[in-house]
């Protein structure tokens, strides 16, 4: 096996980790650290495609990762924030418990 | 020629040792060869570094300071590690134990880690690293963690207090500290140490071109200082130990060697920021005019260490603690704007002309907010003459 | 040079920019307001001087003009579809530009003074920047239409600072008579321009390729048509025109609103309502002058229109004189001195031509609101009072005021040789003899001119002669005719109420350069060096001191110096001689004949005569209509509301009973199904998550799928 | 597949499944932060050093601190529920089996991706420096914008309300937007 596929594999698996601790989990804090594991994940998929693509020299998917990086701190922080401004008001931070937005 | 030799004796004598071992391992021995000066190096700055605090705060107050052990009290340092091996290590019952044992190492590991990308003197650097400074900070930024580790492992509400304080003190310093060591990079062009470093070669006239010798760069070196000081925990930020308001802060649980570890690991981190200091502002290792080149880079490097050093002292000796307010007020209201401002005030430097205009500028640039901030600031605030009661 | 010509609409706009920016202005921005307005007017000084130059250069074509085409009605390419405007540099715009610009600049610089106290000193300035900007426009307006805009900007800044104190009933209903009296002027004017517009299919004076309609192609095709009365077509258009000049200018019978209209403050009264607006119905006339004069060819010189213009203007000239002589209030009489004044100059333009007229509309420019700053100046320093009996023996108190006041007051009655008032007038008067229709012009000129030496020499004697008796305020109850304009105005209230005193410089500078201006204007229209009406006519002029002997100048010039000397003797008989000391005492001319002195006094009671009739007979009609609406019209309109509102009943039983079941039962059935939706939408935010991940799946499943099918 | 590699891969996901099923939140938190800086190494095994380091920056400096804060303070800490895990927990953890094999499979039979290390290239930070402030000056420009808009939003969404804002009322959220701030490469 050539190195691209392991880490596109270590990328599904980090993914498939993620997405199953976010449906699983309780915490709302858990199901953002599972999105945050998925976004890490779709980063080490940029730049494993960066180092052995075509163009490596385009650093495209370095600066792809760059901004995913900001936006990800930012969604972070949003986030969070959300997740104790609920908590102040509910008292609570399980998912199953917020369901205000029920149609 | 002497000199020469002299300034690169330990770059020769790794080359040779490297030379003694198998050509397989020579990789593995050359990084080893890196690594383990730093490993002996700064641990034993660190003990000279107690002692001289210690004399020295001593002075200040006008007291002895240790004087048994040894010659003057010199051998001090020893007596203190000894004792501090040798008590025992208690963990509290409530403790999370795994997280407990990895905060100091954590921390130790990380403070080590930052020595590997600070350019000791000519050629003596581990690894010079095309991100270096990014990654001094990177890896700098995982002592908050292991700040936290400590504090929450313990589950005493001293040491969370403590953890909670030195975490938003770091965080509030690192922006700062960031910042300013930003006006140098972009001057510079460059986040590889080793190339800030020859940036800073040779003088202009009698004016060294080091980058504390422009108006932004001395803006940045007292903003640089100030957030170290701060970043470090050191007095007067020194909020999340204060002995006399939460005992000892985030380790007051730790004792033995563990403690001893953590004290390793705050003054390598001091070390450590205080070598940043110096490469980025204070030229490195080079000396300040030609003729003094004569004298080995490293012992430049160790020198300006010391007197750095010798100056975090003296602020430890003078100055009263902070209030959280106050520290918060000063790096979000003042530290920042100012770092910001100079930022802009590096940016013009760098695209005007040299010569007289340029200096007025940067000056203009510096002062002027520094004026108006500091007045806007102290707006509505009086300052009263305190008396003091003591009982008499 | 021609660049003037292109950007002559920049004299008008600068000031016009000035009032838009000092609107912006807050009240107390005073210093920002003045300066803007009198920097805007100092540089459209300078680009009329500019434009006076390039005029004054002797060239084949004296007038230029620059047009544009504003829009477009109908189809393209069919005659008098395009609306174009302009503007039009020739000598009788050059000399007006200059006269309002420079007179208006004074005038500003010496309100700074005299408003220094107001608490709405921005807006007036707005005010005064907007007026100077909307007069500068009628005078380099190339195109009927656009003169008529600015005409009525001029009479909306008049209204709106005669009504500068809007607080004082008295001002607000001078504003409001203002407005309304010139308004019955201006819908003539609008249908003397509809007509002429249909005549001709354009409102361009002069278009440049002799297509304007004040150009010989439109002139006749004017003059050979003929409407009902067997009256030439530009004959009625010029009356009707004539009746717009009427009501700016003051002319009987509309007269009565200029005299009221010194309700506003001073400097507005001697820049509107002596210097420039007023005389813009005189500059009317003169602009459409070839209009009114054109005749066919080879008939006898002199149209109807022009004898009305001659008739009314010395009409006029003969009646506000008169009545003058009777006022106690010193801006009334100079309002009335002004109305007659332009009726000189009126008749001026019927029987003499453009530069006769247009020459004493110059000079007393420049004299008569040197008398109303001079006034202005009387009166702040008397704390406010405007009556003359209460003033007297101010010569002590206010030296400068009064040596301009006396060369403006000179300048006024005509003393002949070194006052400009007497060339011009003299020029009148002489036209008026030779007049060939009717030597009842001059006599009444002649009249007028004796009259005007006469009041001023009683006015300046009561104000600065004589003994001071304004300490008798609180003792004597003062008539109540001189009242309403005795009271003080209120914004401006004095603290102190000491003896009067000198102006501040800033107030008698300009009186002392309009007094210069008096007097040296006179020699530019000399018959010995008629340069100003060759300037105007397009000719050069030489001096030739021959034509004193020529055609009976100079035995005129002895009468009417003679009329002049005899004026300022009876003057002096009656109010010099023996000053009256307390300022109840009768006048000496009431003692003579008390039944005409009331009668003079009031104006001859027209005022009262148009409140009985116009008025009266207005008020009956409103009523009368009002009338007509409520029982007539309403009830019509009540019919059909009831009619609507049973045939809404009958539509709103049909929508609840008939249709509205249908739609019920739709809304029902939908939200139904939308209950139904909604239970996939359940709030769990995990539930989407789920969703999302086999969505995830199904699509690598379809793209594997796909991959491999292609 | 290297050792170093198969090395940090190995923690890496160890890491990462701690992070998911540790009962102590705060084990979890501090889990993720192996695995992202795991995942770091692999960045600069990759040869992408400035993202290797940016991302040992933004992660293990900020947004581990981020979720500490965010966990001490909705008092996660200590969990009273019985059940750490939600009701659907079965479907979940299908749906992520599913989802793992239909990315793995693509992987593991694609003959177009099987390919040998290339030379490395080359990604100095003077060369990301050009780009970021070239090709991709727009991105980083509204990068920046987002996340002054972000941290503007998260102080005033955590803002306690009915306090005076002049006080630091959310150690947590604060600390969080300052961290975000850090976290735009400079």
């Amino acid at each position: 096996m050539s190195p691209l596929p392991g880490y596109l594999l270590l990328s599904a698996f980090l993914f498939a980790i993620g997405l199953g601790g976010a449906l699983m989990r309780r915490n709302a804090i858990l199901v953002l650290i599972g999105v945050e594991l998925m976004l890490n994940a779709a980063n080490l998929n940029f730049i494993a495609f960066w180092r052995f693509g075509a163009h490596p020299e385009a650093l495209t998917g370095i600066l792809f990762v760059i901004f995913s990086i900001g936006v990800a701190a930012a969604e972070a922080a949003v986030g969070l924030a959300l997740i104790i401004a609920i908590y102040r008001h509910y008292k609570t931070t399980n998912v199953d418990e917020m369901t205000a937005l029920k149609g | 020629m002497m000199a020469e030799t002299l300034d690169q004796v330990f770059v020769i004598l790794k080359h040779w040792l490297v030379g003694l071992a198998p050509s397989g391992c020579q990789p593995v021995v050359s990084a080893l060869l890196s690594i383990v000066p730093i490993l002996l190096a700064f641990p034993l700055l660190f003990a000279v570094t107690t002692i001289l605090e210690r004399k020295g705060l001593g002075r200040i107050q006008n007291r002895y300071g240790p004087n048994r052990v040894g010659l003057y009290g010199m051998l001090q340092p020893v007596a203190d590690g000894l004792k501090t091996l040798t008590k025992e290590d208690i963990v509290p019952r409530t403790a999370d134990e795994a997280v407990h044992f990895i905060a100091p190492v954590v921390l130790v590991v990380t403070a080590f880690l930052v020595y590997a990308v600070l350019p000791v003197g000519r050629n003596m650097v581990a690894v010079d690293l095309d991100a270096g400074v990014l990654f001094f900070f990177a890896i700098g930024a995982a002592t908050e963690l292991s700040v936290f580790m400590a504090g929450w492992s313990s589950r005493n509400k001293y040491s969370m207090l403590g953890a909670m304080r030195a975490i938003a003190q770091m965080i509030s310093y690192e922006i700062p500290l960031i910042l300013s060591a930003v006006t140098v990079i972009m001057v510079a062009g460059s986040l590889s140490m080793v190339a800030i470093v020859e940036k800073q070669a040779g003088c202009t006239g009698w004016l060294p071109n080091w980058y504390v010798f422009t108006p932004w760069g001395f803006a940045g070196f007292a903003l640089f200082m100030i957030a170290a000081t701060a970043e470090s925990n050191r007095s007067p930020f020194d909020l999340p130990e204060g002995e006399s308001e939460i005992i000892a802060g985030y380790y007051i649980e730790y004792s033995g060697f563990k403690f001893a570890l953590f004290f390793l690991g705050e003054y390598l981190g001091l070390f450590a920021v205080s070598g940043l200091g110096i490469t980025l502002f204070l030229g490195g290792w080079h000396a300040p005019w030609p003729f003094l080149e004569a004298i080995p880079s490293w012992a430049w490097f160790f020198a300006k260490l010391l007197a750095l050093i010798a100056g975090f002292i003296w602020i430890r000796g003078t100055l009263p603690r902070l209030r959280m307010d106050q520290l918060m007020n000063f790096a979000w209201k003042f530290m920042l704007p100012m770092a910001l401002i100079n930022v802009l005030a590096a940016g013009i430097w760098h695209f005007m002309e040299p010569g007289v205009s340029r200096w007025m500028v940067g000056s203009l640039l510096v002062i002027g907010p520094y004026l108006l901030l500091g007045r806007a600031l102290m707006e509505g605030k009086q300052f009263q003459k305190r008396t003091y009661h003591f009982a008499d | 040079m021609t660049w003037i010509v292109r950007n002559l609409w920049l004299i008008p706009a600068l000031p016009m920019l000035a009032a838009g920016l000092g609107a912006l202005a807050k009240q107390r921005h005073r210093r920002f307001a003045a300066s803007l307005s009198i920097g805007a007017m100092g540089l459209s000084l300078l680009l009329s001087l500019c434009a006076f130059a390039h005029a004054l250069k002797p060239g084949p074509n004296p007038r230029q003009v620059f047009n544009f085409d504003w829009f477009q009605m109908g189809d393209p390419g069919a005659p008098g579809t395009v609306v174009k405007l302009g503007w039009v540099l020739d000598p009788l715009t050059a000399v007006m530009l200059v006269m309002v610009s420079f007179v208006g600049l004074l005038i500003f610089i010496y309100s700074v003074g005299y408003m220094a106290r107001d608490e709405n000193f921005t807006r007036f300035f707005c005010f005064l920047s907007l007026f100077a900007g909307a007069m500068l426009g009628v005078v380099i307006a190339n195109s009927l239409l656009l003169f008529f805009i600015c005409w009525e900007l001029v009479g909306l800044t008049s209204y709106l600072l005669i009504g500068f104190w809007y607080h004082k009933p008295a001002a607000a209903a001078a504003a409001k008579k203002a407005f309304i009296t010139t308004r019955i002027g201006d819908v003539l004017f609008l249908l003397g321009m509809v007509w002429l517009y249909s005549q001709t299919g354009t409102l361009l004076f002069y278009d440049g390729s002799g297509g304007g309609c004040l150009e010989q192609s439109a002139l006749d095709a004017l003059v050979v048509r003929t409407t009902g009365a067997g009256m030439a077509v530009s004959t009625g258009i010029g009356l009707l025109i004539l009746c717009g000049a009427i009501g700016k200018s003051g002319q009987v019978p509309l007269h009565v609103w200029l005299p009221d209209a010194m309700e506003g403050p001073t400097p507005v009264s001697a820049l509107i309502h002596a210097a420039t607006m007023v005389a813009a119905g005189v500059f009317l006339v003169a602009r459409v002058y070839p209009l009114m004069a054109a005749h066919p060819a080879g008939a006898a010189a002199g149209t109807g229109a022009l004898e009305a213009v001659t008739w009314v203007g010395s009409i006029t000239a003969v009646f506000a004189a008169s009545i003058a002589v009777a006022q106690t209030d010193i801006k009334r009489i100079l309002a009335y001195s002004t109305v007659s004044q332009l009726g000189y100059m009126m008749m001026g333009l019927g029987v003499g031509g453009v530069a006769v007229g247009m020459f004493h509309l110059i000079t007393h420019a420049f004299f008569k609101s040197l008398l109303f700053l001079g006034a202005g100046s009387v009166i702040h320093g008397c704390h406010e009072q405007q009556d003359i009996r209460r003033m007297g023996g101010l010569r002590k108190f206010m030296p400068v005021t009064f040596a301009t006041y006396a060369i403006g007051m000179l300048a006024l009655s005509g003393v002949p040789l070194l006052f400009s008032g007497f060339w011009s007038k003299d020029e009148i008067l002489h036209a008026a003899r030779g007049w060939n229709i009717s030597q009842a012009p001059f006599y009444l000129g002649a009249i007028g001119a004796l009259l005007t030496a006469f009041y001023m020499t009683r006015q300046v004697a009561l104000v600065f002669f004589g003994s001071n008796r304004g300490g008798g305020r609180e003792s004597a109850p003062s008539p109540p005719e001189a009242m309403p304009h005795a009271t003080p105005e209120p914004a401006r209230l004095h603290e102190e109420h000491g003896s009067p005193h000198e102006s501040p410089a800033i107030m008698t500078i300009p009186l002392i350069v309009l007094a210069a201006f008096s007097i040296l204007l006179g020699f530019i229209g000399t018959p010995a060096w008629p340069w100003f009406q060759s300037f105007l006519n397009g000719e050069s002029a030489s001096v030739n001191f021959a034509r004193f002997s020529q055609a009976g100048v100079l035995p005129l010039m002895l009468f009417s110096t003679l009329i002049v000397f005899l004026g300022l003797g009876l003057g002096w008989w009656f109010y010099g001689r023996k000053p009256i000391r307390r300022s109840d005492e009768p006048d000496p001319l009431a003692l003579l004949r008390p039944d005409i002195f009331a009668l003079l006094r009031n104006g001859y009671f027209i005022d009262e005569l148009y409140e009985h009739t116009v008025v009266a007979f207005n008020a009956w009609w409103s009523r009368a209509c009002a009338w007509l609406d409520r029982w007539v019209w309403n009830g019509a309109v009540e019919l059909v509301s009831y009619a609507v509102i049973g045939l809404s009943w009958v539509n709103r039983f049909c929508d609840e009973y008939i249709v509205n079941l249908g739609f019920d039962e739709g809304c029902r059935r939908l939200t139904l199904g939308g209950k139904f939706l909604s239970s996939l939408q359940n709030g769990r935010v995990q539930n989407y998550l789920r969703v999302i991940g086999v969505a995830l799946a199904a699509l690598v499943l379809f793209l594997i799928w796909g991959c491999r099918a292609s | 597949m290297t050792l170093s590699f198969a090395i940090i891969a190995s923690v890496t996901v160890a890491a990462a499944v701690a992070a998911m099923g540790l009962r102590n939140i705060v084990h979890c938190a501090l889990a993720l932060t192996v695995a992202l800086a795991g995942l770091a190494a692999a960045y600069l095994q990759l040869d992408a050093q400035f993202v290797g380091f940016a991302q040992i920056l933004v992660y293990v400096g900020a947004v581990a601190i981020l979720v500490v804060f965010a966990i001490l303070l909705t008092r996660s800490g200590d969990p009273a529920h019985p059940s750490v895990l939600s009701p659907g927990w079965l479907a979940g953890a299908v749906i992520a089996v599913v989802v793992l094999g239909v990315l793995v499979y693509p992987i593991a039979r694609s003959p177009s991706i099987s390919r040998t290390l290339p030379p490395p290239a080359g990604a100095t930070v003077h060369q990301i420096g050009d780009a970021l402030m070239g090709r991709f000056v727009l991105p980083l420009e509204v990068t920046g914008l987002l996340l002054t808009v972000a941290l503007i939003g998260a102080v005033i969404i955590a803002m306690r309300e009915k306090e005076p804002i002049g006080t630091i009322s959310n150690p947590g959220s604060e600390i969080a937007n300052r961290k975000s701030q850090i976290a735009n490469p400079p």
